[in-house]
């Protein structure tokens, strides 16, 4: 049903824009002891490559004064029990389709993940993270290399018949030379921005919060980051662009689409509140009031930036 | 897990640094070994706290101040409300020990969550170990006098054995089947060392509380667990303690 | 004097690692309205040109939640009248050396308006802007491409006596390879990070709050990425390091030198609190005593980042 | 410059989205023109805000809700705390009418400056003309009234002339040489095309308030000059209006 919250994309028709993040909602069937999941656009689910693998050492996770460090490392049960066990318990709480985020170490590796969940009928993109900053190889370095970020999305286009989103790092001198990179590549669609790459120190024993030292940061801090990649983005590419980074309220969702975003994605909020999206979902109206909008549609890419 | 706004009912020091914080709203549904996440003016993440005790209206929390969110919220007073996530994570599994005497080990803030629990095993007359550093840290040992069988250790020895609580546990003959524990990891390491047949509930780290980032991950004898979802009680026996 | 704030820079001992950031505290005399500014240990002044500039259109400033954005552009009135005016007013009022800060739209602007600073007595070092982003041309790109910012700093490098200290943009996929490459071109010292690239629009108009659109992100919302790119570069380079990025405290001063910097300076601070600087220098010592640090000097860089 | 902190003693509506706030505490040397930056809980930047009345003991000042920075303000309640940075910028030069009758130009919460002027001039009579949008907005007019000769214009017509105010003082005959003015840029444009005889007050967005960040420079007939610090009056026939 159309109505004035919903927005297209890859021909179908969400209710509405807002996606919770990779790696802030699992794999989505737990938020369903919270509130109603089939009230957001879709899920992305949490990073996953073709073996399972445990993830970094603790801690995980570092504090910033707007926003946190997190260094999970791609935790995941690998790509054949995710289809095979968690979205079947996904299925049987949200009648919507998801969208896998995949990581690797390899090209091939990308391929063999995609192919996997190109087969689940409850999969309606890939999201392919060439941007993780946790892990070593299989991350951040196929996406800061336009050459590299091309090569991995032309692999994995030619492997699946599902669109494919291409998640782009903001620890680059020029996002758009990437964001380009994978729209001549194939990509259907492209997100961003992933978490910046940052530190924090325990002042009590000099060393870094984070067990592996540094990590990704996310939040509140970053939101003006993203909205200036967004931006630069929109005007660099014609592809789709799945805006994030720092959102937490009706209000960021605006500004984000106003610079570019066709849909977002809510990610640290869903952390600090575990009803974030829906509250967000419940207030987009109302904020849409306020600001004279009708339809949330119009309003894609309604800034523009010039230089 | 419910998310309810709690108003402060009192906030006070009960030993050094350490302060029990008494929140009345819905508090129902939370089980000894549950535990809450506090949301503080100013700071991101949420804040976990164990349970020292609950009705269903009111809640007190025993929170040692470490760091500037402990620290603001040790200046909450009278009235001050707050945006809390109740009844997280999974308790004590209290039929574990039905047909023993139930022993109790609790060190530093672990030990409020022991207190719930010894209000839920009273009438099994619990064995009861505390372990504080000093004198000056100890508190709720009357209240503990009045659930069971209390023994103490302080490092400088001011209270009861010279020590600590495991060290305690070892020398002394204690008769037991099945213990219950809760406090700093080194404590929990210790006691894993010594015995295997009881249960422990972890601290972490977390990000969320609820089981989304996966920030608190530790690996057991059957995969990787969330402290804050499938925890923070765990069987000693499936915790591989040297992650 | 040598006290257990004391640190060494060029070769001077500083009363202690506090100074304020360019282009947050003017030319420094005004400050002295508000306290006296001699307790510093030296004053980064605006950035100077060799000509005058008005700098960009306003509005040149925009909020974010854990920071602000700012687009001034470079305003100034010319290295000529710095020296000649704005250096004068301010020796009246502060017996110490100050840090001249040079932006310019070309190497040989760079190089004259240095000259210009050489002579001056009252100058310590001179600091080259090669991070600005908000002017086209003598700003951001002499500082993401290695090779531009190691020309730079040779060309500067031999046309003055001075130390020369060259403030990095965290705008790139990798500082440390900027840093390599002004520290093998012949720098004193490397001072980071300049601000983000970032932007905010106003939801009323769907226009960027900032004229020129996008602005650099500074305040405590950049602090864990300035952290990051401190700590990554201490270990790249064997100069010293003056870092920035978010310092609100004194606890983010100690964070500061742990994660390598020599000395700090504070900037947006300085805009919500005029006397944050002075704050700042008068709690260090009880912040020293809490965490058991008796000189200030020996924290510099002790945590380590591995890989 | 001074950095006091104050308490508030009353905040309440006045018009339409419209507050006056009293604030207590240390608040000597502030002449009429000049201005303060509040710290406000949760907000990066300091918000500045004209003052519409002050003693030494006491501050008042008019703001409208416009974001989310005066809608926290609007909450604040007797016996709130606020940090203040006190006596920013300059002020009207009062001196400079000292052989005519003064006249006095407001519009919207530009009128809260005016009406700290039209204190000070009040021995001389001075004539005051304020502009609102419609009558809801309206506000301080028996206070005015009090103070000297009051003209009012309201975009709505449904308070003294249908009109802008400057549209009022072109048609009117008011006898004057030299204005003071404070209101939106669009008025003061419009008062700057029919006569540079007087001083404006201008707005701006901030970084700092005290003339440390070049956030608000415009361009002057005497070079660049600081909202925050040369201003926030410049005399009208020295202001560049194209920038």
């Amino acid at each position: 049903m159309y109505n004035n919250l919903s927005i297209k994309l890859f021909g179908n028709v969400l209710d509405n824009p807002i996606i919770p993040a990779s790696g802030t909602f699992g794999f989505g069937y737990e938020f369903a002891e919270y509130y109603d999941i089939n009230i957001l656009a879709s899920i992305a689910l949490k990073g996953t490559t073709y073996e399972p693998r445990y993830g970094n050492i603790l801690p995980r996770i570092a504090e910033c004064q707007a926003g946190m460090i997190n260094a999970i490392g791609l935790q995941n049960p690998g790509a054949k029990c995710v289809v095979g066990e968690e979205l079947v318990k996904l299925s049987k709480v949200f009648k919507k389709t998801a969208i896998a985020n995949v990581a690797g170490n390899s090209i091939e590796e990308y391929v063999l993940t995609s192919e996997i969940f190109d087969k689940a009928q409850s999969i309606m993109a890939i999201e392919l993270n060439i941007s993780c900053p946790n892990v070593k190889g299989g991350g951040m370095h196929f996406g800061t290399d336009p050459k590299i970020a091309a090569e991995v999305t032309k692999s994995v286009k030619s492997a699946v018949k599902k669109p494919v989103i291409v998640k782009l790092s903001p620890n680059v001198s020029d996002i758009t030379e990437i964001a380009r990179a994978v729209e001549g590549a194939g990509a259907d669609a492209i997100s961003l921005i992933n978490t910046l790459s940052a530190m924090r120190i325990d002042l009590k024993t000099a060393k870094p919060i984070i067990g592996v030292g540094t990590g990704g940061y996310s939040g509140a801090g970053i939101f003006p980051i993203a909205i200036k990649m967004v931006a630069a983005t929109n005007k660099a590419v014609k592809i789709p662009i799945i805006g994030m980074g720092g959102i937490t309220n009706a209000y960021d969702v605006i500004e984000m689409m106003y610079a570019g975003a066709r849909a977002v994605m809510v990610g640290t909020q869903n952390l600090i509140d575990p009803f974030a999206c829906k509250r967000i979902i419940e207030d987009l109206p109302r904020v849409m009031k306020e600001l004279k909008i009708e339809k949330i549609e119009d309003i894609i890419g309604r800034t523009t930036l010039n230089g | 897990m419910n998310n309810v706004i709690l108003t402060t009912s009192l906030n006070r020091e009960i030993s050094k640094d350490t302060y029990e914080i008494i929140l009345a709203g819905d508090c129902a549904d939370n089980k000894p070994g549950q535990f809450v996440e506090i949301k503080l003016n100013g700071f991101t993440l949420r804040r976990p706290f164990c349970i020292a005790h609950s009705t269903d209206s009111t809640m007190t929390l025993v929170y040692k101040v470490v760091g500037a969110g402990t620290k603001y919220m040790s200046t909450l007073t009278y009235s001050d409300k707050l945006d809390v996530l109740t009844g997280l994570g999974n308790g004590f599994n209290t039929m574990a020990c039905e047909t023993s005497r139930p022993l109790l080990i609790g060190g530093g803030t672990g030990i409020a969550s022991i207190y719930n629990l010894a209000i839920e095993l009273k009438e099994r007359n619990p064995i009861i170990l505390l372990g504080f550093r000093s004198k000056e840290d100890a508190y709720y040992i009357a209240e503990f006098s009045r659930l069971g069988e209390i023994h103490i250790a302080t490092e400088t020895g001011e209270l009861g054995f010279k020590g600590n609580i495991i060290e305690y546990l070892k020398t002394s003959k204690i008769d037991y089947q099945y213990y219950y524990a809760c406090g700093p990891m080194g404590m929990l390491r210790e006691l894993f060392k010594f015995s295997k047949n009881g249960e422990m509930s972890l601290e972490a780290r977390m990000g969320c509380g609820f089981g989304a980032c996966m920030g608190c991950s530790i690996k057991t004898t059957s995969g990787y667990k969330r402290v804050c979802k499938e925890g923070p009680v765990f069987l000693a026996r499936e915790i591989v303690f040297d992650v």
